[in-house]
């Protein structure tokens, strides 16, 4: 079901770990499916993240998605890394299944959550991001689209 | 990937070749339909009454008791709905259980979208029903009691001729989905008090897309699929000779091997326990020590999601499933593990594996080895696990 | 017995051994469940996808309009019981014919029963339905449409493109039972407007217990089978993975050969029914002569008794009907030949030879010649008969 | 479905034809499953069965059960021929199977009608020998035991 980029990341996640004093962490779940996952952030003076780390408990998906968009937002600035939205980590990935979208909404959602700690331990704020929720999910209603 | 280690037969289990060979020619030689009147078909009723007598015998069941359908899904639908429907003047109270599987669950929603009251019974840390509880739920207008005879995901055994005499007590039918239980452990309908039984012919070595239901000789219930006059008139369709033979053959197998496989099964079982529970830290097993069938094992692993676990054990070769197959694909923790009380987060973290004929130590060995280190790996990933 | 003709390929077909080469491998080596996690048993669900777009490509449908069932029965029965749960508040009319299977006459009592109102359209004397009365049955409450694709006694084909026509007017689901038309004559569900089908795979040489609903995007009927989320939650069941690969097998196959099959089949069946009404005295054909299923020819005798025939067909070694196979037991005469207007003693001696692909010009002679004698042979013990 | 006594009756009817000036003829019917079933009798003047023969509109065991009946009453008295039940002939042919009992009634009830004919042609009344109904069916009701 998923594709050899996801079961690539899956099986050979990049950056999984933990930051020493951080410059932002976020932690996201979605109380549906019961999954977390925790980014770290290392972003030097220039806006630009040095180095990021994940921690994620939950499926395939998850996994992949935590690992790719680790990958897409390193070495990319502040306002840079907002764009990286969960469409464009499934596109990284070459899809996912229907019912695995949400699990890349977390994968954005840990990002802005760790931008957004960043922001506010420096007092920043950076323009277009919001305050992260801690349950991400989509408005997904049970599939009875006949 | 070259080594294949099936421990998935609760999902589903091979076609045993015997039993193909005994389906074979009712394909493309002995194809004729059994209700016709030629002797080139009606060969085939007189094929299709030994498989019947087959599986009768194996229950303690009058022949003309079985009937055959597309399946255990099909069956535990048609118990259901066709009992409260048959039953309403008596009453409109059903009394199941938390841990029945969805065909069971699922027909109970519909029959309460139609007015049919359900009790569901709750069950303690093991799986296992409260006698009294049920003897307690019991109202005037009760018609049926439907439980499960075991697990298809912990592998409880329920405790069903305590039930069965409950159930005769009142003076209510009892039906029981034997789908995992038929063929692998004994069953017998008149000592149990059972008055319906639902089994899967996929289930013990049988081909898939047939099943049976066994109504005993005076319960009323009519047809759930109308049409043709087969099956005594209660079970429309062409009947699947070629899936008739295979169900049949494989009840034989079944029958004929259950002690020695159930013997050498449940000794294979208990070593995996044991390796697992003293070998993997934060694991428990699932569902009863002892009253469970000889080949399950259910495990929790804390801090692990089940998806990531089976693709690693996948990665190895190795067949395993989390919740019931059935319901792949679904974000939803097992009902069966939260009925037994874990929480959430545990309960996504389950292991079923389900031994077969063939299994062997070396296989259940290289099965623990490889689900350490994938638990362990898994772990170190977690921001819930600290060690 | 050494010779054996086979013309009852109505009631069940040979399955095609190229259908049972590709069928085998599911059953003992490729038997994982499709809905597994699991590459090995994962596979599976892509075989399935592949036979459901087979199968889809045939009708002119979509792949996800194709849910797999344990054969016409059960479809015929899903299409009208749960259009008449979904739609109820749409209203509680359906229209059908007298003339349909059983499968949907008996479903559509069951509803009777049940607070749906049903009108079974009269037919004319070739089994044809009248487009007008079918309007003027039309009420506010109509909710479903439902009316055969072709008769399987007398293989007449309904006027289908033209039902569906009044249908989509009107704004009326539509279901046909093609359990005899599907893999014989060509069916377009877009162009024919058709929003469900059922059809069988016995009947097109593919395997028994297996069948399938056709179901338009947008018609939001649910389960008929409550449980497990296999066919995208509409049908429950462990899917019959060998099944479904030898029905996909079968369609293609049907739908490669169907042109040059037919152009045989009906030069052959109009070869029989141009001897058989010459040379054998007080013969008619049922059915419409020109609107009829390629491989159906369908007579009656005066003065013969159906069964006294076939016995002696039988002896033959031809394999032939009267009526239908599954309501051969019964001792009313056929639903369908009344309603065309026979009057009882007449339908009595009604003879069904229905062709298949292997049927020779050999064999249809050696069929009429000893029909000839046959129904000679009868006459002559018959009190009814003078001559 | 038939044993190989019916069938061998089936095939090889015993019987079969008319009686030209017989001493009775009687014809029943079954008006649910629309069989006929028609019997000539000579009886000779000890009352004596000479000669029997059958014509039958019918399913297989009714053709089998009119020629064994008429094999079991020639030669017998009319007392005699009186106590050849459906059972007799049921028995004779090895059983019929349920929905085919109907059948072997018609035989009985046939030979029946023809002694009756015979009995009204000469005035004479014979013991235990009612007047036939045309119409002969058991009381079966739908085959509803489960
Ligand atoms: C027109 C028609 N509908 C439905 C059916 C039922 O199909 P099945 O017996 O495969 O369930 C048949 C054949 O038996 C049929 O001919
Ligand atoms: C306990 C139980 N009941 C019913 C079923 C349904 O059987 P099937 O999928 O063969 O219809 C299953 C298996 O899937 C089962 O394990
Ligand atoms: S299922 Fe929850 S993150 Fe994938
Ligand atoms: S079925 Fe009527 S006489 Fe046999």
């Amino acid at each position: 079901m998923y594709s050899e980029k996801v079961m690539d990341h899956f099986e050979n996640p990049r950056n999984v770990g933990e930051i020493e004093n951080p410059s932002g962490v976020g932690t996201v779940g979605n109380a549906k499916c019961g999954d977390i996952m925790r980014m770290y952030l290392d972003i030097d003076e220039n806006h630009v993240i040095k180095d990021v780390k994940f921690k994620t408990f939950g499926c395939g998906a998850a996994v992949a998605t935590s690992s790719m968009a680790t990958e897409l937002v390193k070495g990319k600035t502040v306002e840079e890394a907002l764009k990286v939205t969960n469409k464009a980590v499934m596109d990284a990935l070459d899809g996912l299944p229907p019912v695995k979208v949400h699990c890349s909404l977390l994968a954005e959602e840990s990002i802005h959550a760790a931008l957004w700690d960043y922001a506010e331990k420096k007092g920043l704020t950076i323009e277009g991001l919001k305050k992260p929720k801690s349950d991400i999910h989509e408005d997904e209603e049970e599939e009875e689209e006949y | 990937m070259n080594k294949l280690i099936y421990l998935d037969n609760a999902a589903t289990t091979k076609t045993d070749p015997r039993v193909v060979e005994e389906m074979l020619p009712y394909f493309s030689e002995k194809f004729g339909n059994p209700s016709s009147i030629y002797s080139f078909a009606a060969a085939n009723k007189e094929v299709e009454t030994k498989q019947r007598d087959r599986i009768a015998k194996s229950l303690g069941a009058k022949s003309n008791e079985i009937y055959f359908t597309a399946g255990g899904s099909e069956s535990d639908n048609w118990a259901l709905k066709a009992t409260a429907e048959a039953y309403k003047e008596k009453g409109n109270h059903i009394i199941t259980t938390k841990i029945e599987h969805h065909a069971i669950l699922h027909s109970a929603d519909y029959l309460e979208k139609h007015g049919i009251e359900v009790t569901y019974l709750d069950v303690d840390e093991y799986g296992l029903i409260d006698l009294d509880e049920l003897e307690n739920a019991i109202r005037p207008t009760t018609i049926l009691i439907s439980i499960m005879f075991a697990n298809n995901e912990i592998g409880t055994i329920e405790p069903i001729k305590e039930i069965g005499e409950i159930a005769k007590k009142h003076n209510i039918l009892f039906h029981t989905d034997a789908v995992q239980a038929y063929g692998h452990v004994p069953i017998h309908v008149d000592e149990m008090n059972i008055d319906m039984l639902s089994a899967s012919g996929h289930k013990f070595n049988g081909p898939k897309g047939i099943g049976f239901l066994y109504i005993r000789k005076g319960v009323k219930i009519r047809s759930f699929i109308h049409g043709g006059a087969q099956e005594r008139k209660r079970r429309a369709g062409t009947e699947n000779v070629p899936g008739i033979v295979g169900m049949g053959a494989a009840a034989k197998l079944a029958e004929d091997s259950m002690a020695e496989r159930a013997k050498q099964e449940s000794d294979l079982r208990d070593y995996l326990i044991n390796r697992v529970l003293k070998e993997i830290p934060y694991s428990r097993l699932n569902g009863h020590p002892t009253k469970r069938l000889p080949n399950n094992a259910n495990f929790c692993f804390r801090f692990i999601e089940g998806e990531g676990m089976l693709i690693r054990l996948d990665m190895k070769g190795i067949c395993a499933s989390s919740g019931s197959a059935c319901t792949s694909g679904s974000l939803d923790p097992s009902h069966v593990l939260l009925a037994i009380g874990l929480p959430h987060e545990i309960a996504h973290g389950s292991l079923r594996l389900t031994l077969g004929e063939d299994t062997t130590k070396e296989d259940i060995d290289y099965v623990v080895d490889n689900l350490k280190e994938i638990v362990k790996g898994i772990r170190e990933m977690s921001p819930l696990y600290e060690d």
